[in-house]
């Protein structure tokens, strides 16, 4: 599988997450967030590149428990809940967000 | 009467796997209740269906199976380690299912539910 | 209460009889399985005070004989060790 | 049974159990199978269902926790990184056997910025304290 960005084929699994995290773009993540509905808001981008920031730190894409606690940390209170996450990301932070940051599919038992 | 949790992280071909097969019958035997076989780590190719045993020889496999059949207990397999190790769940080519009937997938959520409400766990 | 310790590796092998022993308390209880009970004629389980177990069957399997300080138990005594264990520590 | 109960949310519903203390003892070299990589994953995962979980280095374990190692010069994913992660899943109690790392001529200077260095006696004398037991 593969997206089309700047007329160069991007591998992708297949469920749409990016094989080679170097191959990422601000612009590619528009692209893979609209293929998930999601229009990237400030708030959305606030999250998908702390979950990149994170992954690119520690090598392991953060579990929702680890996510609202590292947020809170640097946002604050009001970010850092699960159902404002999940608002953001209907289907799931830990799959969308990672998805979009161009991160490595989270295990499946995760 | 206690209520166990057994975890298994070795593979079908090691005699090792059988020493936990025996303990999980013996359990039920002397009345205590299983609550679960969590398969983890290589213990995962426990499920494989494609493995092929030679027929004068201990088939795990089956053994799991009728245990699983005989006793209802639920037979846990953590899918990540699975997938890792050739087992698949899933159709689409080119892969093949091939975790063997009576295995449960499952993931490491499991391992948690079934160790915190046991009274023992044994690993094995 | 006590912990009852499983080992199930050859300690002539590997350092899992080793780690046990470092961390076996005086009241804790160890019982050696698969291939763990070739350990019955490891120097280092001859000077033991505590109370070792081996499975007989495994032992068969490996004319493995008895030894003064080891009882041989068979599977359903294994429950019972560790039904009255506080927990399990298996050494894998 | 512990009483620290955290009020972080959920990451799923699940149905009421009580928090266990579980002990994952590391006993293996970072590169030996998947042993360090999958205790990594079951400690994580403990922690995310709001278990109290405490990580224990003993024998070959203990080289997981040296700094400075490189596991991509061997193509080798560097799961290691990921102990730095370990506050944000609340897992705050980490244990090195000082008498392996002795043995093995390691440096106290490891990956953890506050583990905790003690003696085989010392953690003989932790044991007890845990429900699960688990080692890797």
């Amino acid at each position: 599988m593969a997206i089309e960005f700047n007329n160069q084929q991007i591998d992708t699994d297949s469920q749409g997450y990016l094989l080679n995290i170097n191959d990422w773009h601000k612009d590619l993540a528009c692209i893979i967030a609209k293929e998930e509905n999601i229009e990237l808001t400030p708030a959305h981008w606030e999250v998908v590149n702390f979950v990149r920031d994170f992954y690119i730190t520690y090598k392991t894409s953060p579990a929702i428990r680890a996510l609202t606690k590292a947020l809170k940390a640097e946002y604050g209170e009001e970010k850092a809940n699960s159902r404002y996450l999940y608002r953001l990301f209907p289907k799931g932070p830990a799959k969308q967000a990672t998805k979009i940051a161009g991160l490595p599919k989270p295990a499946r038992c995760i | 009467m206690s209520r166990y949790a057994l975890i298994v992280s070795t593979p079908p071909f090691d005699n090792k796997t059988q020493t936990a097969l025996d303990f999980a019958k013996q359990l039920l035997q002397s009345g205590h209740q299983l609550l679960g076989v969590f398969f983890y780590q290589d213990g995962v190719t426990n499920a494989n269906a494609f493995v092929q045993t030679p027929s004068d020889e201990t088939n795990l496999l089956h053994a799991w199976q009728s245990f699983q059949q005989q006793s209802d207990t639920p037979l846990h397999l953590c899918i990540s380690a699975a997938e890792r190790r050739g087992l698949t769940d899933s159709n689409e080519a080119p892969l093949v299912h091939n975790i063997s009937e009576g295995f449960t997938i499952s993931g490491l959520g499991e391992l948690v539910v079934l160790t915190s409400k046991a009274d023992k766990t044994v690993q094995l | 209460m006590s912990i009852l310790h499983i080992v199930r590796s050859n300690g002539f092998n590997d350092d899992r009889l080793q780690q046990c022993l470092n961390l076996l308390a005086e009241n804790d209880k160890l019982l050696l399985i698969d291939d763990g009970v070739y350990n019955v004629s490891h120097p280092t389980c001859a000077s033991l005070t505590q109370a070792i177990f081996a499975i007989d069957s495994h032992c068969q399997a490996r004319n493995i004989v008895e030894q003064g300080n080891v009882k041989q138990i068979n599977i359903e005594e294994f429950v019972n060790l560790s039904e009255h264990a506080e927990k399990v520590i298996t050494w894998q | 049974m512990s009483s620290s109960q955290n009020s972080a949310t959920n990451l799923q519903e699940m149905s009421p159990i009580t928090v266990t203390r579980y002990a994952i003892i590391n006993t293996s070299a970072p590169f030996d199978r998947l042993k360090g990589k999958e205790s990594l994953d079951a400690a994580l995962i403990l922690a995310s269902y709001e278990m109290d979980v405490s990580l224990f280095f003993i024998g070959n374990g203990v080289y997981q926790t040296q700094a400075n190692q490189q596991a991509e010069s061997i193509a080798h994913k560097d799961y290691l990184a990921t102990f730095k992660a370990l506050e944000f899943y609340d897992i705050e109690d980490i244990y090195l056997c000082q008498d392996s790392l002795t043995e093995r001529g390691l440096a106290t200077d490891s990956v953890f910025d506050d583990a905790q260095y003690l003696s085989a006696e010392q953690i003989k004398a932790l044991l007890p304290q845990f429900d699960v037991v688990l080692t890797f």
